[in-house]
């Protein structure tokens, strides 16, 4: 065991736990002030849900020895992770369970992701019921196969091993993944009342921003801690992390500039997220210069794409589409152009003379997970809208989900401006205090 | 001249805008309210400790016309800010002495 | 001297650190928006003077060699902290100082936890008093009680050596401590005015998620960085850590669709802090699986608790007693249970065959620091209010603290919608700009 | 290559890239509701615009072997970093790229700092414009001067090696820097419209206080990670850094009680950015005591500095001189009389029997850079004005700089409080939905 | 018909909104409103420079009345929202010359 | 007694307040509107999306006068609110029957 690893290692599982508020937040400022609670609700779902799941049979199914084809790992080997506790049981040069709270943050992120494409009209419970089939039927397998390398004595995953695609950090297994799964339920759950005709613009862009910051952070140890060392590789990682991002922000404010004559601070945001999408597979696959040219083509790409939705009509609110899954195809696409063998992962890309060989790789991993998240993840969508209904009640909806679903309100700045904005309110009932208690001011 | 003070729910707005805009209103002013009537409010929870929002939110909507127009307008905007259901929210109009336009001075109904 | 261990102490201290502004927004948005700004000044002013005093003194008081039966560190050794600063002084694998700073933020986090109870009605002045001697008569000695431990030529604390009761990284020193002296304040400064009456939701949710966020990203500090090493102890308290958080969210949530109807975002953001609290005596005595009962009964428990203040009638705003004396209680009482040889603290508890040797232990401990922390802060608190007055004046109190306390609001929205909202403002007297100064704008 | 010093260092970089969104926060707070987009947007877009002429050629122009007389590195030698990614390139224990990644956010935040001075009245585009010749043109040598320290066959700036100024972490390099660009660029822009008689006061301060919470937690890495290394010298850094801020904000806050009679969050906020300030150059010079006594006169210092806007009758909008350039010298300076060999820079100041050798170094040092920065900043900041124009038209000023240069509005609170605040807005034209497409309500 | 306004002081809308359901009216209408008068408003600091904050946060009810009811509403009114204190502020009323219930298109005292 | 109710722009609201004062008016109350008029709104773009703002941000001032002020008022509040171009707003003066002042009950005149 090396303490300089699991220092890393568990810094990074803490960045990436970060994320998930961090999401909570850049997408809840973008929907409107009536329904911000249910979209960090969303996230918080996850962190709940998927955090057990995990724990109980997840990281066994995604990291058990391999019971078929490359397909799932056995789920009950690691049931619980009873067996994962002693000081011996390492993974690499870290404790295993340094390894198992890594792996952890990244399901509950990619769950979380989805949510952005269904706002203001999922029921929360609909939504865990989803969240939690989901990672069991989508995530963890795909994990599997993308995460799950060979070693002694241990079977991994088929894109890993056979296929050999690269995705260093996970722009397949989390972001096309999550980005063809909010495409499908999109189209299971149909337009929001109003789309394209009224007013949905964010109602809190320093939110937006701040998400933005935090996810940036957190993507730090989510790329570069997918090194699983503290050393060059991760090194390399995180320089690449940084100028990616920050080439793709400008690409995406070039775009604005040009096309619409303003570049906005909601741009600034989703470029950054765009950048940091595309990078993930490829950030120890390709050198600086390569990640910039990944970054600001990522940038200028999620920026034309994110207008496809009112152009075919399916209602990707927050556009996890239109950046999750253009960013995630573009990266592990560029890789098979991009990479160097002068990078840590050691192959060479068609424009480094490596041939064809790498990309088709990169593409037949990239569309096999498009197409399972994307079947099965309509499957599920559908079976869960036939049942017990996923789709709010569209009253319900214009009312505002935070209202009718979680029996709050986001914000009361009434005590400031004279206190009647969005009602009075007083405690009742159940908890109302006993009457006969006097109030004490000493 | 007239005042037309329409109290309508939020999301009749829009239509109540266009209505106005194409019976040839030129002008109007908006303002946040809170209504209290016949629709019920309702509950938040936190902590387990329930609260009674009494108050809905509502738009006030006032336009200024010449006499003559005055129940045209009244319709257009009850037409437009109807949809049936409790809360749709109370017209009234009241007699003005004078208006003025700010901007140039003209007084009466040139100033609308 | 480790460099792995000595990077994981930092980062934990600074993750640790920032769990004090994540507090001041966890607090901040559940009260109405007239006092945001005196609840997150409770938080700034414990970071401003507690900093101070521990290195003065408080880090002698803690973990100075014992002048007393384990009551006490001797005040005047590490006075100034000035001996520390040498290449060779190693706590441990650890630089000295590097112990220090870890230490530091604990002491700062605990007495900002007591200020939720006292919301919207505590002179900050006092406030600040109350701070410094809190600090230097309960806290200083609690935390040498359970986290100075024996060594070769160093006597530590009573609870951690003579009782040998297991509080891993704070469920006693921090949590009940806060809880009971919560307790205690609250009896002392009475109830606000219209309690239980009037309107007193939260006014900015988001801001409240925001801060439960970065609390749980700085908890991993908190109870990972307890192991002062890094490796697999850290590792286990790390994932104990995380699952125990996601399982009270899942408690807290299912208590409340079941009891209210509805799961909320302040649940789900209690919840993360209710499992974060009840985990961190247990996280490196537990499984995963006694993590997650843990956790799990902590969201139930807490969320059924924060009730009881409406039946017997006293103001805890925040509920801090609640949460984290409740929660404190819980977690540290589980491990009497819960244990196992397995994990890295390595006794047994009573369900796992060890009889009832450490339950005992846990509960002795447990109400050693309530009963020592709630009576000594019940007499500091009534000598401040007698002497220089704690308790705002009712008038002030409904005028809103901000305005009274700090001349300043929180929020001004006002120039988007036309400026007057809570009143125009201009720069007046002292510091107005010099009128013959013209305008440039080149 | 040292895992654990890698560790260290990828985490503090993680931390420093972080305050950039913080320092977005602190200074958007501050600003009108109407600007606060722009304010941030000024930092993000030095988020993008830095991070890729960093990776291009700034990091070669700062630690690129000298190229004469102390002044600059060799920009083309290490261009596009491609040579850098190699397993056995190491830069001391860490391998090269790290140290890339750490100083690449230093250079990225330098430029940040300056936007606080123009707040509400640049344009955009100039600013990038600025940004990018600033940061070639000041930055990128004066880190070279301060940062690049000689080694077998490398040479390195003047103020590190030749005058031996002791700059642990930036005071001169990053805080002087902008502090004295911000003075130039305000006399070159202009004050606002209205200053020193309208109303101008912060539109959210929590979000203020989370910028500053966000900046503490950040510069942990920023002043202990500027050891390298993760040992006693990082440690002591840290602790320097917890204490000279408590102190500062206890310094600032009692400063406003005496003159104004209130202690507020304003001040708090403020007062942790000084001592911060303050102590970045010094934490590893002085011991605890020197900390605070640095701490604390920064508190008092920037408290009273930042009036003298009004009395001079320039806008430096947040203060950045009041606190950056004011700070930044007061911590230069005090390390001339408060350094101690027992501290890990082993030089003695004034006060502990050094006499003046130190002293004038650090006043040389700190003039070099104040003067470099303003005359430099003073033209090109003049040329952007008469050629592109950089001060926004007054018109647009006053509607508000959000709407006219990035068409944004920060909040929409509307649809809580009745949907019109700011008015209603639709979609139109370009990206407007098919009109035939009939929504989904399933 | 009347419109009764009223500018009060934000903590007293509760009293003032049971007095007058109480006393049987069924509907009202409530806004934001900043006030400035006899009542001084507050200083606020801000990094040393202090501003004047001279308005003074208020609540205005507005309440459609029919014409026999008016004299007692002000009454309900005024007392309820009366503290004695500097700032308690005003009601005035006004003719009102129709009234529409936007649901029901109902016109005149049964639209109350 | 007379109401006038003046809609003008946000940044006149502090030469409006100064003049009203120099004046002798006492009292006055403040609130936020949106107008809709002659004067355009803006248009914002998000991720591409243009939105149209066609709602401009005024305030709405409103004062009780004695019958002999009221035309020197509103010249008053005319000349101070007035910059000469688009949007600068409505004054209009209605007729008031009665107004109270609460923390005494004065009514009529004396209550202003
Ligand atoms: N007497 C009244 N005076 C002023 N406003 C009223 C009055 N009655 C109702 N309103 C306003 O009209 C709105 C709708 O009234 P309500 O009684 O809920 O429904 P409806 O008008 O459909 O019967 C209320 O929310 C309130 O704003
Ligand atoms: N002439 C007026 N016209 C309109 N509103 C007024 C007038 N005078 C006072 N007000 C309103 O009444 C409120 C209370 O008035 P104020 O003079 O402060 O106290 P009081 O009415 O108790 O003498 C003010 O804040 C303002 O909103
Ligand atoms: N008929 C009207 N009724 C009510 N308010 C009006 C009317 N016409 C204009 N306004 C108000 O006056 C403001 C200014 O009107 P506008 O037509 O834009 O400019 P101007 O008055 O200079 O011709 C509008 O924003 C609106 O608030």
């Amino acid at each position: 065991m090396d303490t300089g690893d699991t220092a890393w290692i568990l810094t990074s599982a803490s960045f990436v736990l970060l994320m998930t508020p961090g999401l909570a937040l850049f997408y809840g400022g973008m929907v409107r002030a009536k329904s911000v609670l249910n979209m960090m609700m969303m996230s918080f779902g996850a962190l709940g849900l998927i955090g057990v799941l995990w724990v109980l049979y997840g990281y066994s199914m995604a990291f058990g020895n391999d019971v078929g084809g490359g397909l799932l790992g056995d789920p009950a080997e690691y049931f619980g992770l009873s067996g994962l506790m002693g000081e011996g049981n390492l993974s690499g040069t870290l404790p295993g369970m340094a390894f198992v709270g890594f792996q952890a943050v990244f399901a509950i992120l990619t769950v979380a992701l989805i949510s952005g494409a269904i706002a203001d009209r999922a029921k929360f419970g609909a939504w865990m019921v989803f969240a939690g089939v989901w990672s069991t039927v989508v995530y963890f397998p795909v994990a599997h196969w993308v995460f799950a390398f060979d070693a002694d004595g241990y079977v991994g995953g088929w894109i890993a091993n056979r296929l050999a695609a690269i995705d260093f950090a996970g722009g397949t297994a989390v972001h096309i993944n999550a980005g063809a799964a909010a495409l499908a339920l999109v189209l299971v759950l149909g337009k929001r009342k109003g789309f394209g005709r009224e007013p949905m613009r964010p109602h809190n862009l320093p939110m937006v921003m701040l998400g933005a910051g935090l996810l940036w952070f957190g993507w730090f140890g989510f790329n570069a801690g997918s090194a699983v060392t503290s050393g060059n590789t991760a090194a390399v990682a995180w320089v690449n992390t940084l100028v990616a991002t920050s080439a793709a922000i400008l690409g995406w404010l070039l775009t604005e500039r040009f096309r619409d004559g303003h570049a906005t601070s909601l741009g600034a945001a989703s470029g950054a997220v765009a950048g940091l999408v595309a990078i993930t597979p490829a950030c120890a696959a390709v050198n600086p210069i390569g990640a910039i040219l990944i970054g600001v083509a990522a940038g200028v790409l999620c920026a034309l794409a994110v207008g496809l939705k009112y152009k075919l009509g399916y209602d990707d609110s927050l556009d996890v589409v239109g950046v999750h899954l253009v960013g995630g195809l573009w990266g592990t696409i560029a890789v098979g152009f991009l990479a160097t063998d002068t990078a840590p992962n050691g192959v060479s890309g068609l424009f480094y003379g490596g041939g064809v060989d790498q990309l088709w790789r990169q593409v037949v991993g990239a569309l096999a997970v498009l197409v399972f998240s994307f079947v099965l993840t309509w499957v599920i969508g559908t079976v869960i809208q036939r049942t017990v209904g996923f789709r709010l009640d569209v009253e319900d909806e214009v009312t505002g989900i935070d209202q009718v679903e979680h029996a709050e309100s986001g914000y009361d700045w009434g005590t400031l401006g004279g206190g009647a904005l969005g009602g009075t309110a007083r405690p009742t009932a159940r908890h109302a205090a006993p009457t006969s208690t006097s109030e004490v001011s000493a | 001249m007239k005042l037309l003070t329409a109290i309508i729910k939020p999301h009749k707005l829009d239509d109540v805008k266009s209505a106005l805009e194409s019976y040839g209103v030129q002008g109007l002013t908006i303002s946040e309210a809170s209504g209290y009537g016949r629709q019920r409010g309702h509950t938040e929870v936190y902590r387990g400790a329930e609260y009674t929002v009494d108050l809905v939110p509502k738009v006030r909507v006032e336009v200024l016309v010449d006499d003559v127009d005055i129940d045209d307008i009244v319709e257009v905007v009850v037409k437009s800010a109807q949809t049936g259901r409790i809360g749709d929210g109370k017209v009234w109009t009241q007699h003005v002495e004078d208006v003025v336009r700010v901007r140039t001075g003209e007084h009466g109904p040139d100033a609308l």
